[in-house]
């Protein structure tokens, strides 16, 4: 499953570009290995660069032995998704002293050393999500809705991002009254089945007064959807979601789900792609943005894309960006919905 | 010998859930004597010896140890008293050597280190005396031992200490003619240095040629003890199977039955085997 | 309450006739003594349910009730499964991630192959029995530590999980019979006439083996008590499918919700199955002797590998059906399904059951009932909506507090010595 | 009785790691007769049990059973051949109560379920006739019966079944008086009745009195196998102590040095315990 | 290689004085008869090594050995600490997750509160004895199955870590000194030096013990032996010693990375003291006698409820220490430290190596060997490159392929009766 074919090759002895790639983990999203490995191997094949991508499950230790590995392997740019700013420093630090460049890929390594930043904006995930439900709920024109909150894994730096996010458009229309303050949970380890159990017992602690649902991504929202419809409450309370997922495409097609946040993963990956392909072959190239680390200080050469909220109305835009296939979004009973919904 | 018994037991009684295992027994045990505790299969002679070390928490009753009262709760304060026990079911650590085993709980240390020269000569010193012969290396693992060699391992431990009481529970059972032979002879020098022993034994001749003192126990209840030179080695096999035995045992209003089924004296619902 | 309980509590074979104040007598010298069975985890779920109760009484509707059952179902069914491997006194860390595997399985032949459900069913549990077999063999056969296998197992199958997920990406299961397994309820009447059904089939063996005793002479417990027993299960369903047949539904005149869940009689008829199993067959009784002393059992001429691998059969077979039910709850199959907590819960419902690690010890019975503590935990605990940092904590503290009731319940049968 | 021996076993080797306990042993144990198999502590008698049944595989040797050759590979083996073994160490499982053990798998059975009423009647008639009156419930797990009552319960359930050959491993090393004697009539009447009977006592009045043929094992080696009316009791001891008497046992040129400390006749590098 | 393989392999108290020859007859008759101390586990080492760089020849370099040590480092120690545990057949699912909180409260004191980095360590490994104490007395004084109170840990600490962090967010660890632990080496001389100390100071142990043996007269090893085992040694730390000395900076002229990784006398320091500990005080004597039979050792006069908090106490310290290490290589601290699979590889370490779960049975050697197993795996996987789905099932048949040569080098073991 790589192209990488090191051989006898010493460690640094000579520069032929090699890339490695070390991806956070599998199960906080369906992006990781699904999408962005793809993106990113189809981007290397082209340059013709050798590559090395990996996955560290989530665990910081595994992830750090990953990039000791990948630099005894011989990589000459190092791309990583860090698992949490401290980790990434120690990572992208042994990198550089080893003369290894870096690029921080879709989380910026807080006080790291990294040339370019390449990523989406987790807040403005976060914001889309907010927005969009509260734009159902207006549709939907519930008077003072209670809002629940399903967030991401505890542990999982993201999620309080995503969250900073969705309070910052929320917050202030709980301190105004306008909507009231549900259930506030966290799934541990994005664990869908957890998932149900929590919103369940939100559902029985509000005795069943919950009128939408800030759920952090799809899988969440897919649990959240399950109990509604158990209580046949499904498509009456609007759900969010995150990562356009091919079920959670369904659900918006069937009305169970408000919307979702998708991300143009393709173009993320394509960018830090180049990047990486760039520095890997001693080459610098100009971002023309930049962002500014609060740690440490500096201003990170940056590329940064805008996530995209999706609704019914605009699934199409994400079969059409190839991000999924009609294939798996309109299957069965959802032919009829994806017809309606002008996909083709 | 003397005249204050080294430990009495008075009134114990111990139930194991619905079940009375020990009612009322009295007992004692004199220094220099070696006293026979002597009972049929399941009349409760190991569990008496068990309460006695502290294993089991009575229900009831008394002890007093050098004619002063005292109470055991574990076998830490037994042989912190100078009761040392070869139990019936040995309790050795499989994982543990014969030396580790014989020293379990009581190393010999030079500062912070197990001084292991020292325990290994003295195990193989005690060993020796006990005509073990086939035992192919101290340091095997218990594990490894036949029963004879294990049952032999337990005696040894319990006889390297400075102890006052000394209780075997059935030493003998899986010994050859030799060794056992020598563990009555250990036991008849453990006496006469002054120690108070209790040997448990089913067997009269081995029963009759060491002690001094002969209880007897049935079902539960102690139903004599008397000098072994006041009684005979059929009245002895009466007093186990019967319960009694002329003017001896339980008083005849409590109807035992002959030799077949003596009648239970717990008052529990439950009797023998149908 | 089932029969396993009934077996223990009859002291046999004793000469005098008992009467129904030498029983009553006998149960309480028991309990001190320590021979208490079920006891000590029923008293922990009482205590867990008087606290939460009074903490948020939303937790006293039937809808919780219900929701309790759906919510406790794939956990208690792994732990089922468990039993079987823990009586043998092995482990099998891959349950969790087996049932995983086996739902993914399900979900792809249902949705992405589009059979039909029971073609569905059977590759999954099908699956979770190809697991067992391959399991049991490298314990047994190949003599590594069922830690290692399993832990091997539990890399494996996750591994295996995401391959079939294709990396990562939900697959649904909509299939109408599938979402109903955790979803619907069966009709009142159906409840109603299951819980009659168990009733009296467990009278009929309760009376039939009081006749079968006392006509060989056999001592027996007292009519009376046996009729207690049953008037004492009788009782205990009708109650329960009394309060699962209330309307619990939030809007009437949208939905009416009512009537028991249908993982309900699923787990009752397991649980009826695998004591029968454990209690009434030679099989059973086997893995009993190799579990206690599996030497002993080996001179006995029983078969122990084929014991050992059986074992990883069911238990992965069982972890198959936790998987069904897992699957049907969240409507969809993802990466992490069977992984996170599920393993430990399992194992700690068995284990707060009664079931020991060390092997010889336990019945199903046990891991419903610790299954059923570990669902009144997860259950009030989403109720009282704390933070999660705060609520790991409690959530600990809950288990000890259910924990050490059972610890001071038991606390007399160390004490005499009996085990 | 009959001229060829049921069991026939020759030229048995058996070592655990570099420790040789058998060597080149024959036995042959004959139907209608009691074979008592002698020997000191450590001598091999279990060992050799337990390669009997399959438990220990052994290096080297024939098992002849009926005239035709045999291999027993596991206690299961030994079982479909009819051969019942009682162990020393009894190998009960504690989590079982009487009448599970005794009908361990060999369960009784109607249809798929456990006919427990039967068994339970086989059971408490069983253990009836082996003197067993202290046993409160046949359904108490045996983890808590005494020492003699655990024995009794491994006797019973070694007798239960129609078999060929019974071994018997000191089954009674810790019953009472009058559960010895009903053991020791039980094994005569077993002989009676043709099965053969190999029992392993260290008490030398028991062996005397049931056994029709006496075999010695000394350190491994089979030093003697004659009919009991050949032999007197002194001799039996020299054998067991010093592995020859007058013209049996282990040829003089091998150099025992009397009782004391028998030369090792493996070749071993290790001794006994110095 | 330690002083704990020496003892058993000195078999004492035989009449005859053994010859270099017996020596090595015994041994061979020992390893054919299934005694084989860390033969199966080293095996398994090199078994692995020899796959791993054939596969990837940068296996074999000397910068990739030296990752070694600090990859495996954490586990390791909390997998030495879990050894005493499993000594006496308990468990301690929270080992992991106190590894955590010791390593939330290091980071706090010293990058929150600004304390020097010697209160830090103090107060973390403070932590890791009162959560030791408090699990012992759980266990110990209440009564509650070791599974159940530390699944009950495993999840409070959980949350403590969380709360500890601030719900979510990490705290970096910048401190040099703490940092330098897992991410710094020794000077190259000071390596030699550390190495010849441990060489003559085994030298003198083993020269002293045959001296003080042959005086009494009991059987001792020839010396031919003791010298080939002194000799054995050297060759090992020299050999080590001399690999990680290489210069393994991919790029001198920006830094020069040479010298023992400070870790490796760390842990060697360690597992000399709990070897130690084990296998020359009363102390460690009877923590295998509880092990072994708990109720022989409760007659013997053993305070056994002691000797089990004390364990615990241990294992947590050790956590601690792993904590410690863990939050220097990550040169930060975030609610995962000590979470996903860091638990179930130490305990997967300690059995690998030989530990059994049943209690009596292993060393504190075991744990180093097994951790390096684990290690080992881990870092082969890493240069592999696949897909996370391949890379866990390859993971999980690795381990399955090691511990497979573990079992099959033991089979003997069992084929002859002996445990
Ligand atoms: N833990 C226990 N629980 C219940 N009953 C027990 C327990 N321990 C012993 N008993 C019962 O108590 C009675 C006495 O047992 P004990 O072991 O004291 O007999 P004993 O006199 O030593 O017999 P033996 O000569 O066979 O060793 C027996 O009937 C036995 O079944
Ligand atoms: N598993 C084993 N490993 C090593 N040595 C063993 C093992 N089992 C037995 N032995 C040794 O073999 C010898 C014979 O043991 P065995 O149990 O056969 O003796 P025995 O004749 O039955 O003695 P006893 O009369 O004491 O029961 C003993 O020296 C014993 O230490
Ligand atoms: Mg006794
Ligand atoms: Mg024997």
């Amino acid at each position: 499953a790589c192209g990488d074919n090191s051989g006898g090759d010493q460690a640094g002895s000579d520069k032929t570009p090699k890339i490695g790639v070390i991806l956070p983990d599998s199960k906080s999203s369906a992006r990781w290995e699904g999408a962005d490995r793809k993106f990113l191997e189809e981007a290397f094949k082209a340059a013709g660069v050798q590559y090395d991508i990996q996955n560290a499950q989530g665990d910081k230790t595994q992830f750090q032995t990953i990039a000791d590995q990948m630099i005894t392997n011989g990589v000459t740019a190092l791309m990583i998704v860090n698992l949490d700013s401290g980790t990434g420093k120690a990572v992208l630090d042994k990198a550089k002293s080893q003369g290894v460049a870096t690029i921080d890929y879709d989380r910026l390594t807080l006080g790291g050393s990294a040339q370019y930043y390449v990523s989406f904006d987790n807040e403005a995930v976060g914001k889309l999500q907010g927005e969009g439900l509260s734009k159902c709920l207006t549709d939907k024109g519930v008077k003072n809705p209670v809002v629940a909150y399903l967030n991401g894994s505890p542990t999982d730096n993201n999620a309080t991002l995503f969250k900073n996010g969705y309070d910052s458009v929320l917050k202030p229309k709980f301190d105004s009254k306008e909507y009231t303050k549900g259930p506030d949970q966290a799934v541990p380890d994005w664990d869908n089945a957890q998932a149900a159990t929590i919103f369940e017992q939100m559902l029985t602690q509000t005795g069943g007064k919950i009128d939408g649902v800030l759920a952090a991504n799809d899988g969440l929202g897919n649990a959240a959807i399950s109990v509604l419809k158990k209580n046949k409450l499904n498509g009456k309370v609007p759900v969010t979601g995150q990562d356009a997922t091919p079920q959670g495409l369904q659900n918006i097609l069937a009305g169970d789900q408000c919307m979702t946040v998708y991300k143009a993963i393709k173009e993320e990956a394509k960018a830090a792609a180049d990047l990486a392909i760039a520095l890997a072959k001693g080459e610098k190239k100009e971002t023309g943005q930049t962002v500014k680390d609060p740690e440490g200080g500096r201003d990170v050469d940056a590329v940064l894309l805008t996530p995209k909220a999706i609704y019914k109305e605009n699934v199409k835009d994400v079969i059409a960006d190839g991000f999924v296939t009609k294939d798996e979004v309109c299957t069965g009973a959802y032919a009829q919905l994806c017809t309606d919904a002008g996909i083709s | 010998m003397s005249a204050t018994p080294l430990l009495e037991l008075r009134g114990i009684d111990k139930s194991f859930g619905p079940v009375q295992v020990l009612r009322d027994v009295a007992f004692a045990a004199h220094p220099g004597e070696v006293t026979a505790l002597v009972g049929d299969n399941g009349a409760g002679k190991s569990t008496l010896v068990k309460c006695i070390s502290g294993i089991y928490p009575t229900d009831a009753g008394e002890f007093l140890f050098d004619g002063r009262p005292v109470t055991i709760n574990s076998p830490r304060d037994a042989a912190a008293l100078g009761i040392e026990v070869v139990y019936q079911d040995l309790a050795l650590c499989d994982n543990l050597d014969i030396v580790q085993n014989m020293f379990l709980g009581r190393e010999k240390r030079s500062g912070l280190v197990l001084d292991e020269p020292t325990m290994e000569q003295m195990a193989a010193e005690t060993l020796a005396g006990l005509s073990v012969r086939t035992v192919k290396s101290l340091r095997q693992h218990v594990s490894s031992l036949s029963g004879g060699q294990r049952q032999t391992v337990a005696i040894a431990k319990a006889v390297l200490w400075n102890s006052k009481l000394v209780i075997l529970d059935e030493p003998t059972a899986a010994l050859g003619v030799a060794q056992t032979a020598q563990v009555l002879e250990l036991v008849r020098r453990l006496a006469d240095n002054g120690l108070a022993v209790v040997l448990i034994s089913h067997n009269m001749n081995d029963v009759f040629a060491v002690s001094d003192r002969i209880a007897a126990l049935y079902l539960g209840q102690m139903v004599a003890q008397v000098k072994t030179t006041d009684i005979t080695h059929a009245q002895v096999v009466e007093l186990i199977t019967a319960g009694r035995s002329g003017a001896l045992g339980l008083a005849t209003d409590s109807g035992n039955g002959g030799n077949g089924h003596g009648a239970e004296p717990a008052g529990s619902t439950s009797g023998g085997v149908r | 309450m089932t029969t396993t309980v009934v077996q223990k509590e009859g002291p046999a074979a004793v000469t005098a006739r008992p009467t129904l104040g030498s029983h009553v007598r006998n149960y309480v010298g028991r309990v001190r003594g320590g021979d208490i069975g079920a006891l000590p985890a029923v008293l922990g779920l009482v205590v867990l349910c008087t606290v939460f109760s009074i903490m948020r009484p939303s937790f006293l509707t039937a809808g919780n009730f219900a929701n309790l059952f759906t919510q406790g179902a794939a956990v208690t069914l792994i732990a089922m499964g468990l039993v079987f491997v823990l009586l043998l006194g092995e482990i099998d860390l891959s349950a969790g991630f087996a049932s995983g595997v086996c739902a993914a399985v399900l979900a792809n032949v249902v949705t992405v192959l589009g059979y039909p459900w029971y073609v569905a069913v059977l590759a999954a549990v099908a699956t979770g029995v190809v697991i067992g077999t391959a399991l049991g063999f490298l314990v047994a056969k190949i003599g590594i530590p069922s830690f290692v296998v399993t832990l091997a197992g539990f890399l494996a199958f996750q591994g295996i999980v995401l391959m079939l997920m294709k990396e990562g990406t939900n697959i649904s299961v909509r299939d109408d019979v599938l979402v109903a397994i955790a979803n619907r309820n069966l009709a009142p009447t159906l409840g109603w006439l299951l819980a009659t059904v168990a009733v009296a089939g467990y009278a009929a063996v309760q009376l039939l083996r009081h006749r079968n005793r006392s006509a060989r002479g056999l001592v027996t417990d007292p009519v009376t008590v046996v009729f207690a027993r049953i008037a004492g299960l009788a009782l205990i369903l009708g109650v329960a499918v009394f309060i699962l047949n209330l309307e619990r539904s939030r809007n009437v005149l949208v939905v009416s919700l009512k009537g028991v869940p249908i993982v309900v009689p699923i787990i009752a008829a397991l649980l009826v199955l695998w004591t029968f199993v454990l209690q009434r067959t030679s099989y059973g009784r086997h893995i009993y002797a190799v579990g206690g002393n599996k030497e002993a059992a080996r001179r006995a001429g029983i078969n122990v590998d084929r014991i050992r691998i059986s074992v990883f059969m069911i238990c992965s077979s069982m972890a198959a059906v936790g998987g069904i039910v897992a699957a049907s709850r969240a409507n969809s199959v993802d990466p992490n399904t069977g992984g996170s907590n599920v393993l430990l819960y399992a194992v700690g419902a068995a284990v707060i059951g009664g079931t020991s690690l060390f092997g010889g010890k336990g019945r199903v019975l046990d891991a419903v009932l610790g299954g059923a503590v570990v669902a009144v935990i997860d259950n009030g605990m989403g109720l009282m909506g704390y933070s999660s940092g705060v609520k790991y904590v409690v959530t600990g503290v809950v288990l000890l507090l259910a924990a050490s009731v059972d610890a001071f319940s038991r606390r007399r049968s160390t004490a005499t010595g009996s085990r």
